[in-house]
Order: structure tokens, then C-alpha cells, then sequence
């Protein structure tokens, strides 16, 4: 039975990755996982300098998943390389690094530093709805997108992968955008901008008064969108958004995604992704599938 | 090291109002130490994040959690009967610092549904120079008979009906007690009114602080605290609460 | 204690309607809730001529909520008129119908057709998903909006609702033109598109493929796209989407709804309308608070 | 008349391989008539809809359910203890035309899990020129004793293990049985060949059709089947199965 992909020539062992922001480095959950069991691991946004984040309540509860507001704190790129790559480098996994900016120099100047790191792909996060500047507005503006996807590819030593937001009227105009300008993939749907109000208090339950809605809630939404970019576009897709078990993410591979990322469950679950890799498994016996890419969008 | 499994609820009760408590057998208890925490997973699924509960008590393989019911979570633990199965992850945090009480005249100070982690600290520090200092609201108390069992127990109450009428603060003043360090949990106001009487009587207060946190093992940055130092992840004065906490020096933290 | 809110000039004797589509023309659930608690009954839309709907499965549920492709089935404004406005106004509530059309043309003659109808007001579906033709599009492009908007204020007789889709980068941008060509209120969230895949079938669950997402999974993100419309326009909003208790439908309001609407909910509980009448009157209480319109828009 | 309400579970069983049975004491009971159906509201938060199931039998203010464990809802269904309290709907739609059966010879075909709707009609048919025909998996059949004391059996089971080898058409071609009326329920191949029997027969037959349903009650028109004629909602040929259905005169619907 084969489980393992390819995308822009690097070969996962399996399709199963961490949903960045959920997994840190992977150190916090390698007493529950063997990381090496993972096809990558991709890791928290990193910025070009430390950033602070956004101040609490940054997360809370809501029916069928939760909202963030993080705002991306990060110890900067040149910690990261010292600490966490080396960290994951004792692993038998691929390493996806995902880099946040909040201007496209910032962006490009954290890709520099990344090309001579051993890292195997990067993940342009131009879709966190929580910090005010850069981010998002990459990612809702296909001109814009396709301008730092260009200037990303200029200088990435890597295969880029865009992260595209869900927050936006055409999402298949957004991979159309990401494509022409030479991105290797593209991975989606980050979160959803989401907001709740705590009626006894009469304020927002978020100091930043909306976050980014993750968790099974978002499902239904991620594997539309999976769909249209799928048709829209023949670029390597990685399918994320509330993905907590095989079956879950089975969804996304049928609706077109080459690899998969498990997020938010790993907080309700942190055996997650070992357990969808296993189910990806059963699944393909008891369906007779021998190969893992005969899955990947065989509903259209 | 830290056990996510299955654990199994040995029993449970209603302590007060609106306060159960729990006993769960499992492997994390071998491993707890006082003012650590355990998430404690709702099976609702749409309930989806585990709620983070601070060990009140470790014995023979069990850990006893006390709580107060306060939304959806809490509600569905206080409805589970024995012999359920409960799936939790812990230990989680750093505890209180013990050794810091050995030798020292300490207080103990639990503020509301603060009071249980206290239980297990006062266990460790028996035998040294130790007062427990708990606040209530009224009369309905909990734990205060454990306590008692362990070191002398002041307790204030809001309404005045036992010890104290105020908060803990008014008892340090009223009975005039005086230390050399303070362990403390509770509500946000006492925890800054300790911090500014350890800042102006030059005593060192360890304080255990809450945020809302996701994961609980250091990996989504949801439950930070602004410290005065730089933090050991994000080198930004962000301490995680779940992970360098819950318990901090209360001069390392803003609150 | 006051719990009736006014929209362009027509008072309800209370915030809380029924969502389009979910509680037909009230007929069917008329055993089960006295219409005349509701401040408003807001009816299925109906278009210009008879509409046969989408083929099925039209309906399948997903975590924390449901997936719809009806397709609009609905018997026509002749139809309508005869039979289900005469039923409505036996109960002391007023009525809001809900349009749509393929073409401006088609939308024009069923709001001329309800002119001299005795409802209260209009409401127009400009976002359905489940339809080709017509609907969604109009409600995903500011500057059609406009222009709808403007061609059914110039015949309506009664206040005019558009109602707004989710499925938009921007969704302050729609409020914004509904408003500049005229439009009364607005109301949102229509569904979110969304997907469910049979992964042992391994084919799409709805025979549309896609379908409107609705129920409480999608609570946070109606909440922050009200929020976002009541900062953006001054005019009043009906706001909907998840809505299965009391509590649920303060948020909106405190987001910045004047009134809201009960859609899904219906399903889980047919009593969920007068529950969520009674809840807000408990809550008014609990906070005393003696006047309903001191908490629209209360949270900033 | 429809009921919505808590209604309290008496008993429940399993019969045969992922099939159970509930008896719920209810209101609804009063009302029931043969082929009408309930809607059972799953208690997990994230499973919203609730799940259509066939009154199987009237009994005593007793409503006994027969289903199979499918999906979510009825495995949780499955969990339920007596004494539980379940929330249920009904009872809807139209059920079967019995009056039709009534001097007449008609057959009784249950296909599957269709067959439980089959045990209240051939109830209210005793006494009449009545064969009740019922299609198994295997020799792990249910309710077929139940059915033995109502009317003579025929069955037909898919490995032969019991009966006629094949599916319920395969006895009546076989055993040569004949009737004035059908009244079925099952899976769609059974319907679909059924419809064309009662065609090429003369025969008139009433099946009970299965959509996916959100409300119930008509409201959502998310159940539909195509008709010959005129639906009485929207005037499209387009039935809701929950209330002009689930029960159908073969002959005015596409299938
Ligand atoms: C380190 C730590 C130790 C704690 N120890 C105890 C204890 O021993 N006994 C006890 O009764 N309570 C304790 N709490 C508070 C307890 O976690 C909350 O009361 C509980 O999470 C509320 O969950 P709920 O589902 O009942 O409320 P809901 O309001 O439904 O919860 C919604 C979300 O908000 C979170 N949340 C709500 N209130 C709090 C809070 N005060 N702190 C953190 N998260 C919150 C929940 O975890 C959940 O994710 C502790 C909190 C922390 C951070
Ligand atoms: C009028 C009617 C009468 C029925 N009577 C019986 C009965 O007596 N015994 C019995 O075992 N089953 C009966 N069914 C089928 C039963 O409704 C489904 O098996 C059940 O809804 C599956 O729910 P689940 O949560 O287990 O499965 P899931 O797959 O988790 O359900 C997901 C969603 O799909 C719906 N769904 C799935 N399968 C069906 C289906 N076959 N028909 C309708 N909706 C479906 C569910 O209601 C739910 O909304 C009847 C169906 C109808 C329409
Ligand atoms: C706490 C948290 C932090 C996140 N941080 C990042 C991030 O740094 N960069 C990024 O691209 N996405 C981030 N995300 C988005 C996730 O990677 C993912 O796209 C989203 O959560 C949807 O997947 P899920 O529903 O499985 O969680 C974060 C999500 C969460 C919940
Ligand atoms: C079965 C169904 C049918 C609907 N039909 C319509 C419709 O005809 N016109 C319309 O404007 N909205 C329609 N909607 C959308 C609802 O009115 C509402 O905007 C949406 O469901 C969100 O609210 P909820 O989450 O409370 O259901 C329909 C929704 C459902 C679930
Ligand atoms: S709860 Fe996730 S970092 Fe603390
Ligand atoms: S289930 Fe809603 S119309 Fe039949």
C-alpha cells in the first residue's frame, strides 16, 4: 500500500501534516506523537524579528471549534533556525516552515534567511485574519497575492506554498492568482474571521475582538473550498479545517488535496494526527485502494 | 512527562454550592505535584476545548479535583456518576516551588475557586511554619475541614458569617500575620493586592495565575502573561501560563 | 419593560423573526408556536412563477449544523398571495416576504405583484447559493447590488430588506451599496457554501454538490459580519445564523442586530422562536435593562 | 395533530445484528396509525437533525421503534438506557391508506430495515385476507415472530439461509402469490420493482419512500419526491415524503 505524495519534487512518507500555529515546533507534542510518523511537520508562523502577539483573551470556545487571536507571536527567524529546525532535524520528517510578514520586505527577508536553512518547503501565510498590517490583505486581493507570491518566488530556495484565506468572495480566483505567479502549491483554508460576544459582560470574549474560527465547525466550508480551487487549478493542494479524524480528511483528499493538515484537533485530541494516519490506512484496505493517489480528487 | 489517557472516576460529590469535586484514578497522579494542572477533556462534541483544573489533592494512585460549575464544560463534569471514564492530560505547569516554604514562615492563600490547589501545597509543606488563609463568599465553604487537618486555617468570607468579614487581605491585616513568603491562587484582585503587599513588605509571593488556553502544553500561544523577563519561547516577555506558569514569582509578572 | 423595535417605520412587538426557508409561511408550525408571539413570520422565498428546487438529496446535516441545496422550490406569487398571506394575517404579527428571481426583471415583478398585498415588508434573497442563475450573484458583487437594489425601490410599496451573503471578502462593502441605492435594511447571514463528501460512496453528499451551510457552527462568523455592517452603515439589520437560544440572539444584538431571525433551530426544536422570545425577556430582567433598544449595537 | 415532547423511554433491546428496539411511553401513541413515523432528537449537541423512525407497533400509550444502527444518531439511539428520557416528534406524515386493505387480498412487503412500519399495518389488518411478505439479509431476521401472530409469513432471505433465496419479488414469483393490493416499505431497487409488478399486474400498491428530512413537518422542503401530479405545496410535482408521504400510490411517483 502506498501512502506517500509528492509535491514539486519533495515526497512525504505519508499526507498527513500539522496545521501551522497548532503544533508549535513539534516539541510540544513530541511526548504524545513520534514525529517521525508525520509526513512534515509545519510550523508556527515565523516573522523576520520577535513579534509580541495580541494581547489576551486569545482564544475561546465556540459551538463545534474555537476562534483565535494569537496575532502570530514568535521568537523571529533567526531563534527559530537556532532552536526549533535543528530540534525537528532528529526527526524523519519533512519540515514545512511557515513564515508571516507584515510587509512583503519582511516576508522576502525571512525567506532569504530560510534558503540555506535544510527545510523542505515554506508557507506563505498570507491569510492570519488577527494582526492588522500585512497578512490578510495579501490575501484577499488577488494583485496583491500574485505581487508577493512573485517576489517570494524571486528568492526562495524552496518550493513555496500559499496560504490562502477563506475570507474572500472567489476563492478559485485566489489559486488562479497564486498559480500565474509561480507558486508550488497552495494550502488552504486558514481560519474564518469569527467573533463572540459574552452577553453578561456586554463586551468581546477576544481582546481583539474577532479571531480566526477553526475546528469541525469550519468543515463543511474548507472542503468547498478544496473543491473549486481543485477545478479551478492543477497545482498540489493542501487540504486543512477541522480535520479530526480519517474520515475528515479522506474529504479533503476525494475533493481534490494532495496532503492534509490536522489543527485545532490536536488541542482537543493530541493523539490527532497519528490517528488519522492510521484511519487513512484502514481506509484504504477496506477499500481496496493500493495507492494514496487514486484518492486525491476522485469526486468531481 | 505527561499522560493523556482514559482515567477512570472513582467518585464524585457536591462539596458546596455550585462546588463538586472528583476523584479520578490514574497515572498522572504518580507524576502531580502541588499548583500543577490537568485538562479535563468534555465529551460533548461541541464542546470541543479541554477545561484546565488545578490538582487539589494527590493519594494512592488518584487525584481529587475540586471545582466550580460555571459553563457548559464544568456542568457536563458535574453530571458524569462513577465509574465513567474521563479523559484527561496532565501534569501541566510548573507547580509551586515547595522548597521555597522549607525553613520559612509561609502563608497560604486560596481565594474562591483558588482554594484547591492550595490542599496539596499544604500537604507538602506540613509540619512548617504554615498558615492557610482562605476566601469565601458566605458560609457555604469547601475544603476548609482538609485544610484544618493540615495547618491553622484563617478564613474571610464576603458577608462576614465566618472569620473575617472581607477578603484575605483584611485577615493579614486584622490578625496581623507575617511572613516570609506567600503561595497564592484566586481571582485576579487578590492576586494583584498580593503582589503589591509582597512588593511593599519585601516578602516573595508565588502567585498561580488563569488564562483560556487550547492546547495546555505550551503550542498554541493562547495563554500567555506579560512578564518583566524575556520568555523562554518567545523571547518577547510572553510567558505561556500553562507552561512557564501557572504559577510565577508575582515580581516577574504584569497583572 | 419594552421588548418592540421599529424598522422604517413598522413596529414589531418584539426582535424575533423566523430565518427564510425554515419555517415555511408558518402553516406547519403553527401547532407547535401561537405565530402571533412572533414579532415577525418571514416567509420562504417565492419567486415570479413556480419553481421546481434542486433535485435531492437536498439536505444532510453536518457537525454543528446543516447543509441545504432546496434550490428555492416555491409555488409562485400567485400561489403566495392567495394562500399564504390570507393564512398570516389571521395572527397578529406582521409579515415579511422573502423574494427571489433569476433575473432583476423577475425579482421586480414579484415585488410589484406584493404592492398591494397587505405584508409589512420585503425582504430580498440576493444570496441563495443553491441557484444558477440570479441570487447569489447579485449578492456577491457590490455594484449589482446596487443596481438591484435600486430597480426594486423604485416599485416597492413596502421597506425594503436586502439580504446579504456571507460568501464575500467584504461584507461592510455590500452593507454599503444596499445602502446607497436605497435599501431600508439589511439582513444576514444568508448560508455559507459549503460541501459533504460520502467517502464510501465517494461522491458528493447533495445532488447540487454544494450546499448552504446553517445552524450554530456558523453563529460566530454572522455575529462578526453583523458587527462589521452595524460599524460600517446606519441602517437597521435583521441578523440571523445560528440562532438556537436566547442567548445566541442577544449576541446579535449587541453586535448590532435590531432584530433577529431563528433558522435552523427550527429543526432541532420547533419551539426554538418562542424560547428565544422568552430568554431575551429573562434576560432584559436579569440585567435590567427596560428597554430592548438599549442593547442593539451596545457592544463596540 | 403533532406532538413535540420529552417522552420517557421504557425499554429497549437489540434484536438481531445492529438492530434495536425502543419503547417509549408517549402522547404521540394516541395518535399513530400504521406507516406514519416519528422524528427522534439526537441529545449530542453536534448532531442537530433529528432522525426519522417508523412507528412500528401501538401499544398501551407505547410507541415501540425498530431500527438499525446507521450513522450517529442511532448508534447513540443504541446507548440509551431505560428510563431516559428521549425527545420525539409526531406523529407525521400520512401512513398507510388501511381502509384500502379492507376486504381486499393484499400483500404486506417489508424489505430490510423497511420492515418494521409493516407490523402495525398487518395490526390493523387482522382478520382480512392478509400475506405478509418480509426480505432478510440472512437467517438474523427481527420482529418475524412478531409477524406470525398477525398474518401468514412468507420470507425471503438474500443467502437462503430461510425462505426463498433472493429478495421479496423472488416469493411472490415463486410461491405464485397474488393480491388486489400492495402496501411496502423498504429499500428503493424493492420499491422500484414493486411499482412495476403493480403496473404489469393491475395491482394497486402503496409504498412508504425514504428522504432525507430536516423539519419533518413540511416546513423545509428538503424531503421531496417527483409525483405525477400537482404537489399540493408548490404545485411541481414535487411531494414532501414527511407530509403528503411517506406513504405514496405507486403510480404518482417517479422512483
Ligand atoms: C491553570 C488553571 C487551573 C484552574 N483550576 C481550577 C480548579 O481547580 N477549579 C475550578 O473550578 N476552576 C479552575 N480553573 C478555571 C476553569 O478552567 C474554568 O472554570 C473552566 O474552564 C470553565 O469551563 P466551562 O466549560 O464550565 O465554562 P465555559 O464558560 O463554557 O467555558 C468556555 C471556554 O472558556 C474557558 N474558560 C472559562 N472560564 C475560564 C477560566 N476562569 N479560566 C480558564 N479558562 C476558562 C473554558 O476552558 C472553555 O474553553 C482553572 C483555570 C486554570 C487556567
Ligand atoms: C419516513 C422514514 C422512516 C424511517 N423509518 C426507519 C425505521 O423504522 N427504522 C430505521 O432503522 N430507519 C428508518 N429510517 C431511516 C433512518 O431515518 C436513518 O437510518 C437514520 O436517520 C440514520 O441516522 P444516523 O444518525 O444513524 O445516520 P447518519 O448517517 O449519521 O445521519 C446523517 C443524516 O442523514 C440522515 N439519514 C441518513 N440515512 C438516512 C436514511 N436512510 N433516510 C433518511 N435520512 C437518513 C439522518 O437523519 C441525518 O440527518 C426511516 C427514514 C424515513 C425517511
Ligand atoms: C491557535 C492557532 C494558531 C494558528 N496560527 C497560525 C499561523 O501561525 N500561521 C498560519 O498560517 N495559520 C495559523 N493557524 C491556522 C491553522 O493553521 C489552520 O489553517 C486553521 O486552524 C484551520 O484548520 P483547523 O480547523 O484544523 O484548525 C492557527 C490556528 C490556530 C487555531
Ligand atoms: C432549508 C433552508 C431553506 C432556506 N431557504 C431560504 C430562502 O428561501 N430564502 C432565503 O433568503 N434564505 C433561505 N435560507 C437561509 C436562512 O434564511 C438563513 O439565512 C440561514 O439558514 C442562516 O440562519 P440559521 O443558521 O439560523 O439557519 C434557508 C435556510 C435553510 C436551512
Ligand atoms: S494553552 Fe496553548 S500555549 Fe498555553
Ligand atoms: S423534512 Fe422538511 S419538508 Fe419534509
Amino acid at each position: 500500500m502506498n501512502t506517500s505524495v509528492k509535491i514539486a519534487g519533495v515526497e512525504f512518507k505519508n499526507p498527513v501534516t500539522t496545521a501551522s500555529g497548532t503544533f508549535g515546533s513539534g516539541m510540544e507534542y513530541s511526548q504524545f506523537v513520534d514525529l517521525s510518523r508525520l509526513g512534515a511537520v509545519t510550523t508556527k508562523g515565523v516573522a523576520l524579528t520577535p513579534w509580541q502577539g495580541n494581547p489576551t483573551i486569545r482564544v475561546t470556545e465556540v459551538y463545534g471549534g474555537m476562534l483565535n487571536a494569537i496575532g502570530l507571536q514568535n521568537p523571529g527567524i533567526d531563534v527559530f533556525c537556532e532552536r526549533d529546525i535543528p530540534f525537528l532535524k532528529k526527526y524523519d520528517t519533512k519540515i514545512i516552515v511557515n513564515v508571516c510578514g507584515k510587509t512583503v520586505e519582511e516576508y522576502v527577508g525571512v525567506v532569504e534567511k530560510l534558503s540555506e536553512q535544510p527545510v523542505d518547503m515554506l508557507e506563505i501565510n498570507v491569510s492570519c485574519p488577527n494582526v492588522k498590517e500585512g497578512a490578510i490583505a495579501f490575501g484577499q486581493d488577488a494583485k496583491a497575492l500574485e505581487n508577493i507570491t512573485k517576489e517570494i518566488k524571486k528568492v526562495a530556495k524552496q518550493p513555496v506554498i500559499m496560504k490562502l484565506s477563506p475570507n474572500v468572495t472567489k476563492i478559485a480566483d485566489m489559486a488562479r492568482a497564486a498559480k500565474a505567479a509561480g507558486a508550488d502549491a497552495i494550502s488552504l483554508i486558514n481560519t474564518i474571521t469569527g467573533m463572540k460576544i459574552d452577553i453578561n459582560r456586554k463586551t468581546f470574549v477576544l481582546a481583539n475582538k474577532t479571531g480566526g474560527m477553526s475546528g469541525p465547525a469550519i468543515k463543511p466550508v474548507a472542503v468547498r473550498m478544496v473543491y473549486e480551487c481543485a477545478q479551478a487549478v492543477k497545482i498540489p493542494i493542501i487540504g486543512m479545517g477541522g480535520i479530526s479524524c480519517a474520515e475528515d480528511a479522506i474529504e479533503f483528499i476525494l475533493a481534490g488535496a494532495t496532503m492534509v493538515a490536522v489543527g485545532a484537533a490536536n488541542f482537543s485530541n493530541p493523539f490527532a494526527t497519528v490517528e488519522v494516519i492510521d484511519g487513512i490506512e484502514e481506509y484504504m484496505k477496506r477499500q481496496n485502494v493500493t495507492d494514496i493517489n487514486e484518492l486525491i480528487g476522485a469526486v468531481r | 512527562m505527561q499522560i493523556c489517557e482514559e482515567a477512570k472516576l472513582i467518585e464524585t460529590n457536591k462539596l458546596s454550592d455550585g462546588i463538586f469535586e472528583m476523584y479520578i484514578k490514574t497515572r498522572v497522579a504518580s507524576l502531580a505535584k502541588p499548583g500543577q494542572f490537568v485538562m479535563v477533556y468534555p465529551k460533548d462534541s461541541a464542546t470541543l476545548l479541554p477545561r484546565p483544573i488545578s490538582i487539589c489533592e494527590v493519594s494512592d494512585g488518584e487525584l481529587r479535583l475540586v471545582y466550580r460549575v460555571q459553563g457548559k464544560g464544568t456542568k457536563e463534569f458535574s453530571l458524569y456518576k462513577e465509574g465513567e471514564m474521563v479523559k484527561i492530560l496532565g501534569p501541566l505547569g510548573n507547580g509551586f516551588p515547595v522548597e521555597e516554604g522549607k525553613g520559612k514562615r509561609s502563608i497560604l492563600i486560596g481565594g474562591g475557586i483558588g482554594v484547591p490547589p492550595i490542599l496539596e501545597l499544604a500537604k507538602a509543606l506540613k509540619g512548617e511554619d504554615v498558615t492557610i488563609l482562605a476566601g469565601y463568599r458566605n458560609s457555604d465553604m469547601f475544603l476548609d475541614e482538609d485544610f484544618k487537618k493540615q495547618a491553622p486555617l484563617e478564613v474571610a468570607t464576603e458577608d462576614g458569617s465566618v472569620g473575617v468579614k472581607g477578603n484575605v487581605m483584611d485577615v493579614i491585616r486584622e490578625k496581623n500575620l507575617k511572613c516570609d513568603v506567600i503561595f497564592a491562587c484566586g481571582p485576579m484582585p487578590m492576586l494583584r493586592a498580593i503582589k503589591k503587599y509582597a512588593e511593599e513588605n519585601g516578602v516573595t509571593a508565588y502567585i498561580s495565575l488563569e488564562e483560556r488556553m487550547a492546547c495546555g502544553v505550551g503550542a498554541c500561544l493562547g495563554c500567555v502573561c506579560k512578564t518583566t523577563h524575556k520568555d523562554s519561547h518567545s523571547h518577547v516577555n510572553n510567558a505561556r501560563v500553562c507552561t512557564e506558569g501557572p504559577v510565577f514569582e508575582a515580581s516577574e509578572v504584569e497583572i
